[in-house]
């Protein structure tokens, strides 16, 4: 069904509109960016929410626009929404609004920093609906400036290091992706004698398997360095240690999960035969991430690494559901995504709130904040506990799922993966153990939680249980679309 | 030479005349952002009748032709031309430059310019060249008492000089060989097998050098940072963007034909391709001069348009032009953010000074960014579409090496572009505080950003134009 | 025509060798200058040997626009030399190094 | 009555939400009213709901919690005998244990955080009882270990305690794992996951996978309830304070293993295999738990190690396929157990909050209440004669020797050896504790009557609890096999037979008493010996631990950090920049300003040209 009112255009534009708002006000005072910003924020999240309000379980597309663009490439201005792009682009919608809130304070050029902020969420936006190729790809490095912006303008120490590591990785990645598509579309055109970037037409391209491998190959560099599976992982960490405390929550929250996005929209239904070949690299990669950022995950003191690791870790989890290749891990998969978005982006901003209190990270010169911040210490228990896996959180129902589905196709890799919850274990308790029990310091500021900040962090509180005991909802606005892609690839 | 010609050459005229007039009136009138002006009028006067003025005969005396194409160059460096005037106002009393020769020059060149673009024949085009250069010999040590100013002049000149000679003597060696100085004819000529032939491919490589040069591809390059540091910054703007085009805009026509001769000719562009673009791009890494960075970026960007001149046919032409537009825009933009930096004790090139000036001005920077973002190719700038119709182009020529190389190329490029960018919005600022930009500048970059960022969104009219003009 | 094509295009290019060799040699500049000149009158040689030989006078006038842009050119040249011998006390284009990398 | 049975699992919940969010704001008693009027409400719910489980029990199914593809996992409640009795002890015990803890934690500034954590945990235990699936017996499981993690490290100030809950927590999720892969496995064979279903489904499958699944469960019981070889968080966890150790060493979670088990029995008892490695590993923590037991100084480590070996009695039941066996000891256990911790706690109140046995002595002068309660408590877990204890444990090793064959005899003989122990270390604690006069300084401190009263009617259920299941030698009708529909379980030996097991189980206990007395009559300072301090340590078993796991963990953890990530990734990154800008150096380099330099360059160029355009011309 379509809708002649270009709702979805209104989802994309409307950041970028109040970005312009910000950059305009910017310029005067400094607090009138951080309103428009939350404003904007509230409004995009208001009608995605309404998006997935209005979802009825259908395969189709429940929002569909389609206009010219460029003639002369043959490149259409297409977006299109179904279950899946909607419970994603609530979930940046969600995230944006915290990252607004997280940095209110925001003294060094507001207005700058608030518009880079709506940029990129209107970037992921356009990644998560766009349907012709060249649009895709723009909105994929569309979201590249802002968050190299706020990296390396906003950012700590070693930001430029970071910022630039952040910007060369993603760059080479979808470098690649823009060749193949190049070669694709020409390829296509060549056979069809229409010329065209669209991605229902660019699936009926006939390919050699090796041609096919190629092209696979050149789109997953893209998608494999934004998720990012090891070995291709290096950026993130430095990135988030050196983010401010919402590039952070972005990182985990918009951009990882577009690399997924970008797989089981593109990659996976575009060579749906290289993808089977594929599959166990994928899951043996998968599996060495998950264990390997565990391991390092444990050895570190940042605590904003730890996190970052973790974060690796349970990409690898995700990954290695997609591998399974079966409704169920699909699910979970998405499921996990979503939940690790919203655990991650929770730890993320009581890192940050600890170091605001203690202007410490390291676990060396932390400990004890749990007589001194109670509040916040729940908090952050809470948060670890999910992202450690504990049924009846957030991220054990993606896990399970993950599990079960890997487990009918894979035992042994399934198996392994369990493995992969002692582990999360390990590096979540060494985590939990040296922030808030002991007593080995004295934060300089004692002010427990105040207003805005359990403005944030009960909605991600509420979140993280909410989904852990009853997913329900979102499983059910991912089911149709998940089964529609899994046929695509030709698989029962 | 009948009055349809002179009509028909009407702009250049147009430019050749204002700039001696303004080079006589300077002489009473010693009012420099005056003559700017007035300069700045003449050259957007010549761009309007090129663009609107239909004339009477295309080819003209078998030296220029008064083509599509040809006009179009000319609207397009008499525009440049006219902005590098406007852009100089506030440069040019800073550092107290003869306001009427400044812009007599300028216009000199410009004209040069478009005779070079225009040239159908050799003569027209050495003509042409040697205008734009004698212009440039005095533009580059424009800067009274600066010795760096005055050994850039002195490279450009030997180089110049050389570079001439090396042409001369190419024109002689293929007019020997095919007895023409028409184009067309001259590489046409070149096809036949007879015993002139090595002649001709002599002159052809003597040819090649002396366009090398011009547009600096390696190893023909190592004058170009100097010379770029060392000139006045607008100068170099027009050397990096104008001057290089012209040259090429000139050569376009020739390799579009193909044929044995220039197949061979192909090769060596290809090997100059590669090289270029590596080079430029290792070299532009350690740079810490964002003048020097420049230099060698424009060195990139020429390996890049080299590819769609070896791909050449209608879709290598178009991506050129397309390229070349936007490149343009991007260049004489950040150039002109250097520009408008400048003050008495001197202008900023080091990335050190360049720190933490985002905090005093936040528009300047941000067009900085947006000019050397566009340079790298980031989407949602002009910049991506052109590398976009370029590879595009290089793929359906069947040389996707050559876009595999340009795209490692720009990966690396990455790196030397944000670190000006960075070190502008560094949190501690530098020590020095320059004097804000006089509202004609900051008009006119936010105008090239614009249309810049309008381009990278929505190409389609520059794109149906130039289809327009190369059918 | 008395003297073949071929002795004169011999000559020019041993004429337009030795103008490159000065230039590539030489570290004044007046005599860099000097080794152009010399490069340019080995084109003018040739030019004017080809339009005999292809019988037009194109070469010819080729020839005579040469001479002028070179005349422009060298007085650009020497004005430029003085320009830099005040600033430096020296014509050698060695010492003018000061922008590298 | 579906309200009743939601209520059970709904209160301690909602008692524990209440506090966790809202306990700091309320007045201080408040929250403790909140705790045990929740968890006293649920056990009255249980009470009410007791009679729905009759025959294959009551389902009922709260809402779905997971559905995907065919994988379904409904949030429903398995209201069978089992469930209800182990229910019924469960919010019981539970109940008497916070009133308890009100009293024991009285000033402690934390209270809220610490009813919240107990209220929670009664609810996770409640789910493992309850749950009629494994997923969410999974949830519960889960919560356990968490909350013990929290509960143990409760006074975070002091690393080694904190250090206490996170060795429980990751030790016990160790056997999780095992759990969970038996659980995806489970699915992958049934296509479900709800208990019945499977149980339902058992009989069909082949004799190694059934035994696989099997061990996998055992690992996943033994992780849970600390036996070997996952048993070494046991002893630590008595960093924690009394009441915790008493809610987890002796009515839940230890037992949950023993639960899981008999849930499953079905499946597991299809496997001889599995089911003789269950009774290994039951009677061989017993005997090794015992003997720990013996040297031990703290006297709620001696506890632990006695918990840890009855729960091994219960084990080498559920090996020895008597299921009643098993729940009957567990239940038993739980009386006597709770009641012994809870003493204990009064006891070192008493000491003055004074842990070890060594520096106490003369308690029964300082208070005879607490010193009779105590005494209750020890005479069952020794087995004293008509005692629950005795009862239960009696059942257990009757059953062994019933089976008659060789193993089963060898089983027999090792429990009765480990019965000798445990009369022998109960004793000596008695002695040490009570016996002679008081060996420390510091001062009395009173328990408060919260903490002595609630030890009254435990006390009276550990003696009397063997009423339960009394054999028919006792006239009893063996209620509880009943109950659980197990009659087979009840033995019919010779008369003779079960008098000569009765006597040698009496004489075990008087032996071990005599021997004890000998020892421990009077207190001497003994030098520490080196078996002493071999069984002190538990036989060292965490050295071997730290040696096999916890070193190549941490050594892998090194390798990766600073082997692949720094070493080889980022060097490897590092080094490709250093040479790009290595090249672009020696590039820039070029020509280095020189006019000269410069014209080289542009005749090298033309070479290179003029050298091609021969080669061309050439061929």
């Amino acid at each position: 069904m379509a809708i002649d009112f270009p709702l979805l255009s209104l989802l994309l534009f409307m950041p970028l509109a109040g970005a312009l708002v910000c950059l305009v006000l910017g310029m005067g005072n400094s607090t009138a960016p951080r309103w428009v910003a939350l404003l904007t924020a509230a409004g995009v999240f208001v009608v995605s929410l309404l998006l997935c309000l209005l979802q009825t379980p259908t395969a189709g597309w429940l929002f569909y626009e389609d206009y010219r663009w460029i003639e002369q490439f043959g490149v259409r201005y297409t977006l299109g929404l179904d279950g899946l792009s909607s419970v994603l682009i609530l979930l940046t919608a969600f995230l944006q609004l915290l990252a607004v809130l997280v940095s209110w304070r925001q003294e060094r050029a507001p207005g700058v920093f608030f518009a880079l902020l709506l940029v990129l969420e209107m970037a992921a936006i356009g990644v998560l609906l766009a349907l012709d190729l060249i649009l895709f790809y723009l909105f994929w490095e569309l979201m590249l400036i802002p968050m190299f912006f706020l990296i390396g303008v906003w950012g700590y120490q070693r930001r430029f290091q970071a910022a630039v590591k952040f910007f060369l990785y993603t760059l080479i990645g979808s470098l690649c992706l823009l060749l193949a598509v190049i070669s694709l579309y020409l390829l296509h055109g060549d056979q069809t004698g229409t010329y065209t970037f669209a991605l229902e037409a660019l699936k009926q391209t006939e390919l050699s398997t090796t041609q096919e491998l190629i092209f696979f190959f050149c789109f997953m560099a893209a998608f494999v360095v934004k998720v990012p599976l090891f070995p291709f992982h290096s950026w993130l960490p430095d990135a988030h240690a050196e983010g401010p405390a919402a590039g952070s929550v972005d990182l985990a929250g918009l951009l990882l999960k577009t690399g997924v996005y970008g797989m089981i929209r593109f990659a996976f239904p575009l060579f749906p035969v290289a993808a089977q070949k594929t599959l166990p690299v994928l899951a043996g990669l998968a599996l060495v991430g998950l264990f390997y950022a565990a391991w390092v995950a444990y050895q570190q003191v940042d605590i904003k690494r730890i996190v970052a690791f973790s974060s690796i870790s349970h990409m690898g989890f995700v990954i290695l559901g997609l591998a399974a290749w079966n409704q169920t891990a699909w699910e979970g998969s998405l499921l996990l995504m979503v939940n690790h978005a919203i655990t991650t982006a929770g730890l993320f901003v009581v890192v940050a709130m600890i170091e605001q209190r203690t202007g410490s990270r390291s676990l060396d010169q932390l400990g004890g904040l749990w007589k001194s911040h109670p509040n916040m210490s729940a908090f952050f228990l809470l948060f670890c506990m999910a992202s450690l896996g504990l049924p009846g959180l957030a991220n054990f129902a993606g896990e399970i799922l993950i599990l079960i589905g890997v487990f009918t196709v894979k035992p042994l890799w399934a198996v392994i993966a369990v493995g992969g919850i002692l582990f999360s274990a390990t590096y979540t308790l060494r985590l939990v153990q040296g922030t808030l029990w002991g007593n080995n310091c004295e934060p300089h500021d004692k002010q427990d939680l105040h207003s805005r900040e359990w403005l944030v962090l009960i909605p991600l509180a509420v979140l993280v249980v909410a989904l852990g005991c009853y997913p329900q909802p979102v499983l059910d606005l991912l089911r149709e679309p998940l089964s529609a892609l899994l046929l695509v690839g030709g698989m029962p | 030479m009948n009055q349809e010609s002179l009509q028909s050459l009407l702009p250049q005229i147009l430019l050749a005349l204002g700039s001696t007039a303004i080079l006589l009136g300077g002489a009473w009138v010693r009012n420099r952002r005056l003559w700017l002006l007035v300069g700045a009028l003449v050259a957007i006067v010549a761009a309007l009748v090129a663009a609107f003025v239909e004339p009477p005969q295309i080819d003209i005396l078998g030296m220029y032709s008064a083509s599509a194409y040809a006009r179009f160059c000319t609207v397009l460096w008499s525009l440049t031309v006219a902005a590098t005037l406007v852009i100089s106002c506030r440069y040019v009393d800073i550092f107290r430059f003869g306001g009427g020769e400044y812009a007599s020059l300028m216009l000199f060149a410009a004209a040069g310019m478009s005779l070079l673009s225009a040239a159908t024949s050799f003569v027209g085009l050495f003509l042409g060249l040697e205008v734009l250069t004698l212009a440039l010999y005095i533009l580059i040590a424009f800067r009274h008492g600066d010795t760096r100013g005055a050994e850039a002049g002195m490279k450009y000149l030997v180089f110049g000089a050389v570079a001439t000679a090396f042409l001369a003597f190419a024109i002689a060696l293929i007019y020997t060989a095919t007895g023409t100085f028409n184009l067309q004819a001259a590489a046409v000529g070149l096809q036949a097998g007879d015993g002139l032939r090595p002649l001709g491919l002599a002159g052809w490589a003597l040819l090649l050098v002396a366009v090398g040069f011009k547009i600096s591809l390696v190893p023909f390059h190592l004058w170009t940072p100097d010379v770029y540091q060392g000139a006045p910054a607008p100068v170099s703007g027009l050397l990096a963007t104008a001057a290089k085009g012209a040259v090429l805009a000139a050569f376009l026509p020739l390799l579009v034909m193909s044929g044995e001769g220039i197949a061979d000719i192909k090769a060596i562009l290809w090997l100059l391709a590669i090289a270029t673009m590596l080079v430029g791009t290792f070299a532009a890494l350690p740079q810490t001069n964002i003048k020097r960075m420049l230099a060698y970026s424009s060195v990139v960007h020429m390996g890049y348009l080299m590819i769609a001149l070896i791909v050449a046919g209608a879709d290598g032409s178009r991506a050129l032009l397309f390229y070349l537009v936007v490149y343009s825009l991007a260049t004489f933009g950040a150039f002109g953010i250097i520009t408008t930096f400048a003050d008495e004790n001197g202008e900023i090139q080091d990335y050190d000074d360049l720190r933490g000036l985002a905090a005093l001005h936040p528009r300047r920077s941000a067009l900085l960014a947006v000019f050397l973002l566009s340079l790298t190719g980031i989407p949602p700038l002009a910049g991506f579409f052109a590398k976009f119709g370029l590879f595009q182009a290089a793929f359906r020529g069947g040389y996707a090496e050559l876009a595999v190389i340009g795209v490692i190329a720009s990966v690396i490029s990455v790196y030397y572009y944000v670190r000006p960018v960075i070190a502008l919005y560094a949190p501690e600022s530098a020590s020095v505080c320059r004097d804000v930009a006089a509202r004609s500048e900051t008009l006119l970059l936010v105008g090239c950003a614009a249309v810049i960022v309008i381009l990278g969104v929505y190409p389609t009219p520059l794109l149906s134009l130039v289809a327009l003009i190369i059918p | 025509m008395i003297v073949p094509l071929e002795h004169l295009l011999i000559l020019a290019t041993l004429l337009f060798a030795m103008g490159l060799g000065c230039v590539l040699v030489r570290r004044n500049l007046i005599m860099i200058l000097i080794g152009v000149e010399i490069m340019i009158n080995a084109v003018g040689l040739v030019l004017i040997g080809a339009s005999a030989f292809w019988q037009q006078v194109d070469g010819q006038i080729m020839v005579l626009i040469l001479m002028a842009i070179t005349a422009a050119e060298v007085a650009i040249g020497l004005a430029l030399v003085v320009y830099l011998h005040q600033q430096k006390k020296s014509i050698d284009v060695g010492i003018f190094d000061e922008m590298r990398g | 009555m579906d309200i009743l049975l939601t209520l059970i699992l709904l209160l301690p919940l909602a008692g524990g939400v209440i506090n966790a969010c809202f306990g700091k704001r309320l007045p201080r008693p408040v929250p403790v009213f909140i705790a045990c009027g929740s968890v006293i409400g649920s056990f009255l719910a249980a009470l009410g709901s007791f009679t729905l489980a009759t025959g294959d029990g009551y389902r009922l199914v709260l809402f779905t919690w997971l559905k995907s593809g065919h994988f379904q996992a409904d949030v429903g409640l398995l209201f069978d005998p089992l469930a209800a009795i182990m229910t019924l002890m469960v919010t019981g015990v539970a109940s008497l244990i916070h009133l308890y803890a009100a009293g024991y934690m009285e000033e402690d500034t934390d209270q809220v955080r610490f009813f919240t954590l107990l209220n929670l945990f009664v609810f996770a235990m409640l789910t493992i009882v309850l749950a009629d699936n494994l997923l969410l017996l999974f949830l519960g499981w889960e919560g356990v270990g968490f909350c013990s993690y929290g509960l143990i490290g409760f006074w975070y100030r002091k690393t080694e305690n904190a250090d206490a809950g996170r060795k429980a927590f990751i030790v016990t999720r160790i056997g999780d794992l095992f759990f969970a892969v038996a659980l995806l496995w489970l699915f992958a064979l049934f296509g479900t996951i709800s208990i019945e279903g499977i149980n339902a489904q058992v009989a069909g499958l082949d004799m190694t996978t059934v035994t696989l699944l099997s061990l996998l469960l055992l690992v996943g019981a033994c992780g849970k309830s600390a036996q070997l070889p996952l048993m070494s968080w046991l002893p630590d966890a008595m960093a924690g304070p009394t009441p915790v150790s008493a809610l987890i060493h002796a009515a839940t979670m230890v037992t949950a293993g023993v639960y899981l088990l008999c849930r499953m029995f079905p499946l597991v008892s299809l496997s001889p295999t599995a089911m003789a490695a269950i009774a290994l590993v039951g009677i061989a923590t017993a005997l090794y738990a015992a003997t720990c037991a013996l040297a031990q100084n703290e006297i709620k480590r001696v506890l632990a190690y006695s918990t840890m070996s009855q729960v091994g009695y219960m084990f080498l039941a559920v090996g020895l396929g008597s299921v009643s066996a098993a729940m009957f000891h567990l239940i038993t256990h739980a009386f006597f157990k709770a009641l012994l911790f809870m003493a204990a706690g009064c006891v070192i109140n008493l000491a003055g909050h004074e842990n070890d046995i060594r520096r106490m002595g003369g308690m029964r002068q300082r208070s005879p209440l607490v010193f009779w309660l105590f005494i209750a408590g020890l005479l069952c877990l020794a087995g004293a004669p008509l005692t629950s204890g005795f009862f239960s444990k009696d059942l257990i090793l009757a059953t062994a020797f019933a089976r008659g064959d060789i193993f089963h005899q060898g089983l027999y003989a090792l429990g009765v050896m480990t019965a000798l122990l445990t009369s022998f270390y109960c004793f000596r604690l008695a002695y040490l504790v009570f016996g002679g006069d008081y060996r420390g300084d510091e001062l009395p401190h009173e328990p408060n009557g919260l903490m002595v009263w609630p030890l009254l009617p435990l006390a009276l259920l550990g003696l009397g609890a063997g009423l339960l299941n009394l054999p028919h030698l006792f006239a009893g009708g063996s209620w509880l096999s009943a109950w659980l529909g197990r009659e087979q379980d009840v033995l019919h030996l010779a008369i003779a037979t079960e008098y000569l097991l009765i006597g040698t189980a009496v004489a075990v206990f008087v032996l071990g008493w005599l021997l004890a007395a000998l020892r421990y009559r009077q207190y001497v300072q003994r030098p520490a010996s080196l078996s002493g301090d071999f069984l002190l340590n538990g036989w060292r078993a965490d050295d071997l631990f730290d040696l096999l796991l916890v070193r190549p963990f941490k050594k892998i953890g090194r390798f990766c950090s600073q082997g692949v990530e720094i070493g080889l990734i980022e060097g490897v990154l590092g080094g490709t920049v250093r040479g790009c800008n290595d090249l672009g150096m020696r590039l820039r380099g070029l020509g280095a300003g020189k006019v000269s330099l410069y014209l080289q360059g542009l005749v090298w160029g033309f070479v290179v040209i003029v050298g091609w355009f021969l080669l061309r011309a050439l061929i």
